[in-house]
């Protein structure tokens, strides 16, 4: 959809008065549920994902087991109420197509290898949503895979960069979203920089994609910070380990 | 199907004996019950409910749409509830089961039945646009008594909620050139109010093991209980919607002290209701 | 749905003659199935009911079994052509809910410990409906399960009472039903009047709640004995047992 | 996948050699049927059919509806069929499985081909609004061959069927005042009146094993047999629809004189059938 | 439908100028699928046919099984693009009736007995249609069994007879069939002219189907040599056996 | 869940050290590609693609719909993908699974996001009646890189493609009766016409395994592959859409590798695709 709105101001400030680096407030919250193994409450922008963790269990059915490591099966789901127009609830092609490279990206850095036969389940729930879901999903999934205590290689972490008005700038709103030129969200490794996930919609010339991967990676590191300060904040307020 | 380890059933029933339960409760009393509204802005109206260790989000989406053709003026109401992965491990992906759909039909009666929402206040033309209130409810952690922490959800949400005149008013405007009294409407609704709603019935649950009764179970108590019963009753006492679940039964005597429980902890419940909602 | 309808007259009498206490005709025909292990053909009021008994036997999937005893798998359908506007074929959220109570209340009766790992599966068919169709099923029921010798600590039995135009009355036609105030529909095991089934949807005093239930535990005793009437005729009129 | 008891195969098989079947009948001749029409009050037409032990209830359902775009001036049928779990410990709940879908679609064939049911006089205004014939089969008991059983059912039905003036009136009176041909229609047709039919065809189906041919089988022999063939006649013996099944085969010969059997019964069933709906 | 379209001239010629006991146009390839096992592209008229064969190999589910022989899992499918109006990708009724009468045919000269537990699966992608798709798709799964090397009594081949303007008529063509008076589709196994496919709709006498069965065992094997030919010619253009 | 043979992956992985493929291509080059179009008479535009063994056909139907009401002025398009079990004995029948629908999906999003085919000039009234384009791709071989044969083939039998004016005659004269827009349409266009295109991306996918990366990887390269990226460019070069697969990861110096390739094999590609359809 094209329109006359202009994301950029002549000053570089964007509609919510970012500038072109700048991620959107993120807040995490540790093992907010009682009943799930690992759980993470995030808040980036508006969106608002819950996630709970279950596992390493026995996956079911058997033929889903692989007899060398264990699978994960994140489910990235919107609740009804999430979006202006009500959802019909259950999975539909996008969600499926997001809860497939969402755990294809969590697979790589989880020691699959020590649990044979095994799935650990990952589900994503988006209570609010405001452009960058699966960024928000998959980086409050590193967390409460941490908060499960799954031996992780590295804590994953997600963020996006895009293009609009012609600038490259990091973590798309709602309106860049909507009329923006490129979107581009990846995951990283952040201790290697890896890229798990990629995923790049729109118009991007090689200069400006480069420039886009390179910021969207310094974004994975803000965003991994504040992970790693949230499952520290847990530990240390709780002298006993759950 | 599970088989609820003996050794779980044999401690609480001991413990049953001596009239007491696992968490310290009484037999007639509720777990502790927090209410926030209002936390997901992309909803009309939300809540998030914990009773105990259990929580589940309620979200209402309110949309225009086109009556039903045995009731042209009247709005329409719709209740899912979903049992997702994230609340249980025993909770499966997938379309809904025998105990999701009890559970979103029963919350549906205990609104629809006892005329919560108005919905002849919900008609914007006869037979043409009409308000569409979709009440849905998300389980996010499962520790026992789901109905009566869905149908607290679901009020709670209910009395959150507006009629999203800002939101929609592109498509109101577009109807009122075709409908004289959406015009009308509109000039009588210039901005956002809330969804008319009546005095609303408290749903509370108990359920017997051992000859013992007690209210608002947990998961534990749930696993080995041999009857379920849930009572929802209104600011006057009366009873409004009654559903028996499980495979044992109850006696004459047994069901009019569940409804005195319910009754009692009804008021208490509302009071919650009403706080949490600014009344 | 509000009507100007009167539903009782000034001398007490229903719309269609009863008194508040009067069931509707009730017919029991058992046996009615060659191929059903157990089969009863009901008429209450305008409903008319079909049940088959088949089982024990081995509950499949395998996975719905219960090594310590066996599970009821009832199944309350309408056809197509049991209302006024033709319902779609299969089972949908109300038949669904309804087959899920009719199990539980069945289930308290049958000596289910006898058959670890089995299922008895009752299916019922509401060929006509008109009102009541749950307790008219579980009725039937009750009788197939006779039919099909599955032992029984008792034979169920289902009513309902409800409330028009402000009187507790037994048993609710259709109008009743659609008109009235509330509806208590129930079950009972008739030997020990313990309360297999109860639903109710409407609005009752306490008091009023009381007498509903004693009216609708009298009216099953009503049905109950015309539940054994029918069951003896057809044995005591077959020389030889099945 | 049953495996059919070898003994039985050998002892039906040894009993065809000499000429005989299991229930003392020829290899010609049908089991006793009875038809019950009327059973069902809330259908606009009903039967009950039993060939032998296999009972089938048909109802008909007949409401306003619009028409296909390419049909504009035509009623529309459709036909159902279900194999309830209640009919045999073999059938399952669920979505119809490929025995059901043909049992259906041959069924639904055998009136649809033949034109019995007279869709153009089913037009209550061209383009907007029609009468549609709901054909639904209930198998309550299952002794073999549902094939016959239920397109009789259908039949049966069908001639008890009448266009519902009376239950729809109220949805008519709204349509006459949009459409002038339905005010006409009204005036023509102030009552109910019985569905317009043609002649029906009637369906026989035989089976073959052991290169022996009999009518109407049993479900032991259907259980043993190698290949089916329902053919359906006319009032003049003319074919007016065939369907093989099953993974044996059928010489040219024998598929003569199953046609010349299905002729022969046909004319029997014919009679019936009128006798029953009292014509 | 009806029509005033005249199907047949007085020179008995038809719409497309074929006499009445003439087929349309066969051109067959066999072996041009890589992966498949056996497979075979056919046209007939304006029919365009893919079928790939694979087996025999374990049948799945394993309640499928049985284990005396193999069965045969035809799956008969249209192509979205295949039809005029697009057609919803997936089975319908009709494709499910006709992927069961085509099995059977198909079990009916295939030495399953050779199989225990096994299951032999012909994929049938009709690609364009135009009146007798079965027919087409039959007499392909004919060739590519035999290019899949599964053991055959013999090569079942498939052909339609149908009545256009009261005369009979081989191999209806698309306005045929849509104005034509019946269709009789059969298969045989035309080593011995056993039938293993029969449908009729439409009306005929009992003079006429006899002539139309016989008319329709004639054009089988017509289709039957062309089957043969193309079998032939593919082995002998390959030197060494697949 | 199938286990690579080990035995396989070592020779592959072998050969890779040597700079070598099993196919005797080197990492940057494709397999042989083959384009035939309009070879479906019944379908607006058809083609089938071969890349090595793998091979896709593709149809496009054109039908009269009405528009999505967010863009009331703009034709519509879809894109669905079956993953048949003809192609392969790993796919089943049945619902899609996760592989068919990121494989449509990514089909889908490669033509609409990158605007090829012209959705404003589809518009036949505004609100009331567009052109919908569906995209069907029917995998019938499967030796590998689905995403690249399956894109190729959706572009090409979109070039082949027309806007079915003849067809549809009966339809459009219908519609041209109420609305004077349609009428002037098809005075414009008084016969079939070329559905209007932009210039097309080219969809390349690589594969990474043992550090090693290749394009265009054939089925036994993709069963051991670690990483997948699939990379569309536009004729000047910029990238118009990517898609990162698998459980593996590629530093960032590996993507930029694999996007040059991607434009080099671009070029080529494009030209294929132009000569096949006679630009």
């Amino acid at each position: 959809m094209e329109s006359d709105i202009k994301l950029i101001d002549d000053n570089g400030k964007r509609l919510d008065g970012r500038a072109p680096d700048e991620l959107r407030k993120i807040k995490i919250e540790v093992g907010v549920l009682h009943r799930a193994e690992g759980s993470c409450y995030l808040e980036w922008g508006g969106n608002k994902v819950m996630v709970a963790v279950y596992g390493p269990k026995e996956a079911l059915p058997r033929h889903t087991q692989n007899p060398l490591r264990a699978i994960v099966n994140a489910r990235y789901n919107m609740a009804a109420f999430s979006v202006d127009d009500r959802k019909r609830p259950g999975p539909d092609r996008r969600s499926r197509e997001i809860s497939k490279v969402i755990s294809e990206a969590l697979e790589k850095v989880i020691l699959l290898e020590k649990f044979p036969r095994a799935s650990i389940d990952v589900n994503i729930e988006v209570l609010n949503a405001e452009a960058g879901t699966r960024c928000a999903g998959l980086t409050a999934a590193g967390v409460a895979l941490a908060d499960a205590g799954i031996p992780l290689k590295d804590i994953p972490v997600s963020c996006a960069a895009g293009k609009i008005d012609g600038h490259v700038v990091l973590d798309l709103g709602k309106e860049e979203d909507n009329f923006g030129d490129a979107d581009l969200p990846i995951a990283i490794s952040p201790r290697t920089n890896e890229i798990l996930l990629l995923q790049m919609d729109g118009h991007l010339t090689v200069e400006e994609f480069d420039k886009a991967l390179e910021m969207a990676i310094n974004g994975c590191h803000i965003a991994s910070d504040i992970q790693k300060k949230a499952i520290m904040d847990k530990y240390q307020s709780a002298p006993e380990v759950k | 199907m599970t088989i609820t380890p003996a050794i779980k059933r044999d401690y609480l029933s001991k413990l049953a004996e001596q009239g007491k339960r696992a968490d310290g409760r009484t037999f007639n009393e509720f777990r502790k019950i927090e209410i926030e509204t209002g936390l997901i802005p992309k909803a009309e109206g939300s809540a998030r409910v914990k009773i105990g260790n259990t929580q589940v989000v309620a979200g209402i989406k309110i949309l225009i749409g086109t009556p039903y053709p045995d009731t042209p003026e009247s709005g329409a109401m719709t209740t899912a509830a979903e049992l997702i992965p994230m609340a249980s491990p025993d909770f499966e992906a997938g379309p809904p089961r025998e105990n999701a759909i009890e559970l979103a039909r029963v919350v549906d009666r205990g609104i629809r039945e006892s005329k919560i929402i108005e919905v002849d206040k919900l008609c914007l033309e006869p037979g043409e646009a009409i308000w569409m209130v979709f009440i849905d409810i998300h389980i996010i952690d499962f520790d026992g008594n789901l109905f009566d922490t869905s149908s607290l959800a679901a009020l709670a949400a209910l009395h959150n909620a507006v009629i999203p005149i800002e939101r929609l008013r592109p498509d109101l405007e577009k109807l009122q050139e075709k409908f004289p009294s959406v015009k009308k409407y509109l000039e009588e609704h210039p901005t956002d109010y809330p969804l008319p709603l009546q005095e609303p019935p408290i749903s509370c649950t108990s359920v017997k093991y051992n000859n013992v009764i007690m209210i608002d179970p947990a998961l534990d108590e749930e696993e080995i209980a041999e009857a379920r019963l849930t009572v929802a009753t209104d600011k006057n006492g009366d009873i409004r919607a009654m559903q028996k679940g499980l495979n044992g039964s109850f006696t004459v005597e047994e069901i009019k002290k569940i409804i005195k429980a319910s009754i009692d902890n009804g008021v208490k419940i509302r009071e919650e209701l009403y706080k949490s909602v600014g009344k």
